[in-house]
């Protein structure tokens, strides 16, 4: 294993500590409870804003804490949903009078994490609502899963109900708007490695030289798919068409587009996606108007990238635009 | 102790068994999981187990019940993922069924496991043949209540133990061949068939341990036949 | 090799084309001569800033171009210095009554480039000056080399005389500044892997699972040396106490922090090793007024580190401070 | 053609055969300066000859500056790295040894070498011994001169292209035990020991293809011995 690590058991808390290092002023670690909260949560006249759901995936969520985004995260261990006395304490500690929005990227065990905090925080009286986020096309919605999975489209979420928290809507808004968001989002994703955690010290899975997995989620588990490499507007082609596809996206939609970075794959190759992926639609006649690039939400060190669409209209736009000061910049 | 009654240190006994298991196996259930899940599963259980094992005098009691829901807090509080939640509900489940009980009979550790299994189908909306822990937990359990029922030789408490070991050894394997449709496997679709359900298979190494060291745990209790 | 990548020879020129799509307002991609530039340079009354200095080392330079940074990038080939022709013609492009300064990281090929653009362009009777960046402590200054190299402290000398260039300073005083900044910048870097080149489609060099290479610059050429695998807190110190021992930082400096990642090390680990080298510089004595967490100038997907000290007074602080609009961003 | 002139068909094969060779060793070339460089080395070489392939026809002339100096532009203008300036600069200074030249001779090829070599000192710094092209050009060029000023038999173009094939293989072969001082290679200090230079290495594989060629391309010139 080729990381920057002490023991494995550490490397969930040392980073959370180093990133309370790297921004004193505005960020707080609570290691008892192994979350991240703004310095200034909760706001008397703010709906609280909480998203936990495994570490591993930074700069989701533990980077996404600040003005205008995430009130707290608590990310858990690697991979693994926060057990749900973590997110009962959380719940706890930002809840403000204007209430709790917790996300949850939809997977069995942070559904259960949060469901059962949910409960017990509204045993304690809190007014608590939890949004599932379930923006990946990759994983059919049948009735022999749980459903789509919540994968690198919750930054969306995030972004636009943390901006209406801020605006001083109310919780019922605040969760409008976040399912407004998500039901607009789909994405997919691929990757090319497959990724290794700290504790396991080696990679997840083997793949092959020449070979890479379709339809990943963002845990490092394999995909739906094993397929061959092949060049980059072959595979960016496969995945614009499955999330278009999905919603249906039509010409004429105006849409934000991202390409997130699974951990390993460098800038410069998400920007080459992005300019294949910027064709495709162009050629749709889908319009641009809003462009991500970069790392937003990913699986360790995995060579990979995914595609998200967000259909936007005024509101949607609006939200999007307005400021966020959170960890993740360059100066 | 005269069968089939069983006793606290049976299960104490068991507990700690089940704990010391998940430490052990933390890398060989982790690679399990790796197969169609995340990898993280062995770790999840062995952070959780670890500290049932180092805080075990403040937790072992006279009350089977409290005793249980000790662990069981123990567990929700540190393991996450999905197995935090199932086995949390799990253990505090069968802290119910042997509520304001003392002393423990064999009916008792079905009763136990029975709520557990239920605890599991609600908490994880999942039943048998989706390819969980349920797919070894279940079997064990019929198999457990069927063998009392029927009373007569074979329901001593090491047979017992070796029953549940079989049958649930029996039922992981048996899991290699479907297709899971809850957790993080099922997102995987068909590629989660061919290989056993992790959960499923550390239900089986615990009871196998669990069986295989019954009769050394009998001698030390000094237990009389 | 696992890349998102066409034909190799077009990595470069589709990943500006990229580049430009996802910022049609602000970027303005010259296939001809290779270069990206701001839509709205060369202006009256702003010296113009450039860098080139090979590609791969993404967002270092070409999503460094915006407002308050660079007026332009020309990145030549991965790994190779712009062909002198082609700084010479974004000189021509940029050039503004105030003058242009071209920041060079000190290597070889990229003097001799810049050197022979600038002679140029002094024949056309532009006013033209050339800054070396050379903050890479791995290598010493002797005869025998042509000096110590540059690496990721580029980025602050890039910022401060962006943001000194904005607010109207003259030619002299934009020189004055970088080579300032440069003066009290150290950086070392440390490789976990090698990487590789989409030209080349397989790995630099051969680095087997225990071991590392210290003392890397970003061409993803081997280091000064090999050495074992050790925990983060042990690697950390080697590269802090590099650095520190250089300038060196003494107790009671001020500094900025910067840990840069170099193309495969995800963000969680970078803020892992951003919190260990934080308490071994307080631990001596020396006050982190400003961190830099993320990938600045990386070497494609060599998974690696380097730490980079500046040494601040209000004057650099300020610089620092002011306000800059780049492609690298979240939201 | 009568020994030891030379003519500008045989300064078009000499470059050309250049061009072509670098086009030929782009991976080869490549992983040299990958041991203890970055690997480009091949791809920007390669780069710009090939360029010099396709536009062959618009840089041939009946004047060796002028065609020299066309070669420099196209290779100025597209290749990158050290090697850009490097080889446009000896391109560039080898037209200005035959300034105004019509017919060439022998000597006027160790001119043009020797101008080259000189470009390449002035516009990297460096020397002989500091590990670069410069000790694989240098040598070959004072074995021709040293050659053609003793003349007599083994001086015709055929046997002086062997003879620079054969010294050029020699010196760059010697690189190996030198730590380089110059260029990206230096970086790594004593670890540049141990591999030859793929700078000089490339003019020795040039070198030899020139050689090897000669013959046919006397024949293919029609050439009178
Ligand atoms: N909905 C469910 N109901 C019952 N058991 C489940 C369910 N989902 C997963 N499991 C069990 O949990 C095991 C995986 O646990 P773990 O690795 O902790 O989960 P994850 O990493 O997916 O959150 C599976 O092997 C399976 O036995
Ligand atoms: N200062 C110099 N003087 C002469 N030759 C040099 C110098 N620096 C490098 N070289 C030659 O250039 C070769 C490397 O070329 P190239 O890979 O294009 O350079 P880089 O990638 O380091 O910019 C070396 O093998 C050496 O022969
Ligand atoms: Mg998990
Ligand atoms: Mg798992
Ligand atoms: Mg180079
Ligand atoms: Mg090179």
């Amino acid at each position: 294993m080729k990381k920057f690590v002490n023991d494995p058991q550490d490397y969930v808390p040392q980073m959370l500590e180093g990133l309370a290092l790297a921004n004193p002023d505005t960020l707080k670690y609570v290691p008892e409870h192994n979350l991240i909260m703004r310095a200034d949560t909760p706001q008397e006249n703010k709906v609280s804003i909480v998203q936990g759901s495994g570490s591993g995936h930074e700069p989701a969520h533990v980077m996404s804490v600040g003005r205008g985004m995430l009130d707290a995260a608590c990310p858990g261990d690697v991979f693994a949903a926060p057990p749900a006395d973590s997110v009962y304490e959380t719940v706890k500690l930002v809840a403000s009078p204007k209430g709790v929005l917790l996300l949850v990227n939809n997977y069995t065990g942070d559904r259960m994490a949060f469901e059962m905090a949910e409960e017990l925080s509204e045993a304690d009286g809190l007014n608590v609502r939890t949004l599932f986020i379930d923006d990946d096309v990759a994983v059919q919605d049948s009735t022999f899963t749980v459903g789509r999975r919540g994968v690198a489209g919750n930054f969306f979420v995030m972004k636009a109900v943390g901006a209406a928290a801020e605006r001083g809507a109310d919780l019922d808004e605040v969760q409008r708007i976040g399912e407004k968001v998500n039901s607009v989002a789909r994405s997919m994703g691929m990757a090319l490695t497959a990724c290794t955690p700290p504790a396991k010290g080696s990679p997840l899975f083997d793949l092959p030289d020449d070979a890479i997995e379709m339809g990943v989620g963002i845990h490092g588990e394999p995909g739906r798919k094993r397929e061959k490499l092949q060049s980059a507007d072959t595979m960016v082609s496969e995945l614009v068409s499955a999330v278009v596809d999905d919603l249906p996206y039509s010409s004429g939609d105006h849409v934000a587009l991202m390409v997130n970075g699974l951990g390993g794959t460098p800038i410069g190759e998400l920007y080459l996606v992005y300019g294949r992926a910027h064709k495709q639609l162009a050629e749709r006649g889908i319009e641009i108007d809003r462009s991500y690039v970069g790392e937003y939400c990913t699986s360790l060190d995995m060579a990979g990238a995914s595609i998200t669409l967000v259909r936007l209209d005024d509101e949607i736009s609006e939200l999007l635009d307005a400021p966020a000061e959170i960890p993740i910049h360059v100066f | 102790m005269t069968s089939p009654s069983t006793s606290t240190g049976d299960l104490a006994f068991v507990v700690r068994t089940i704990a010391q298991t998940a430490v052990d196996n933390e890398r060989a259930f982790g690679d399990l999981d790796a197969v169609a899940g995340d990898g993280d599963f062995g770790y999840s259980l062995a952070r959780g187990f670890e500290i049932v094992l180092a805080d075990w005098d403040t937790l072992v009691s006279d009350s089977p019940a409290e005793f249980l829901k000790k662990v069981a807090l123990v567990v929700s509080k540190r393991v996450g993922g999905t197995s935090g939640p199932l086995w949390g509900t799990a253990l505090l489940r069968a802290s119910g069924a042997v509520k304001d009980r003392t002393d423990l009979v064999a009916t008792d550790a079905v009763a136990m496991l029975r709520a557990a299994a239920e605890g599991i189908k609600a908490r994880g909306r999942s039943d048998l043949g989706d390819k969980t822990l349920l797919d070894a937990l279940i079997p064990m359990t019929d198999a457990l209540e069927q063998r009392l029922a029927e009373g007569g030789p074979g329901s001593g408490p090491a047979e017992l133990a070796r029953l549940a070991a079989v049958t649930a050894r029996t039922a992981a394997d048996a899991t290699t061949p479907m297709q899971a449709r809850r957790g993080r496997q099922s997102y995987t679709g068909e590629r989660s068939i061919g290989s056993p359900d992790p959960g499923a298979v550390a239900v089986a190494v615990m009871a196998e341990r669990i069986a295989d060291e019954w009769d050394a745990h009998e001698r030390r209790e000094g237990a009389t036949p």
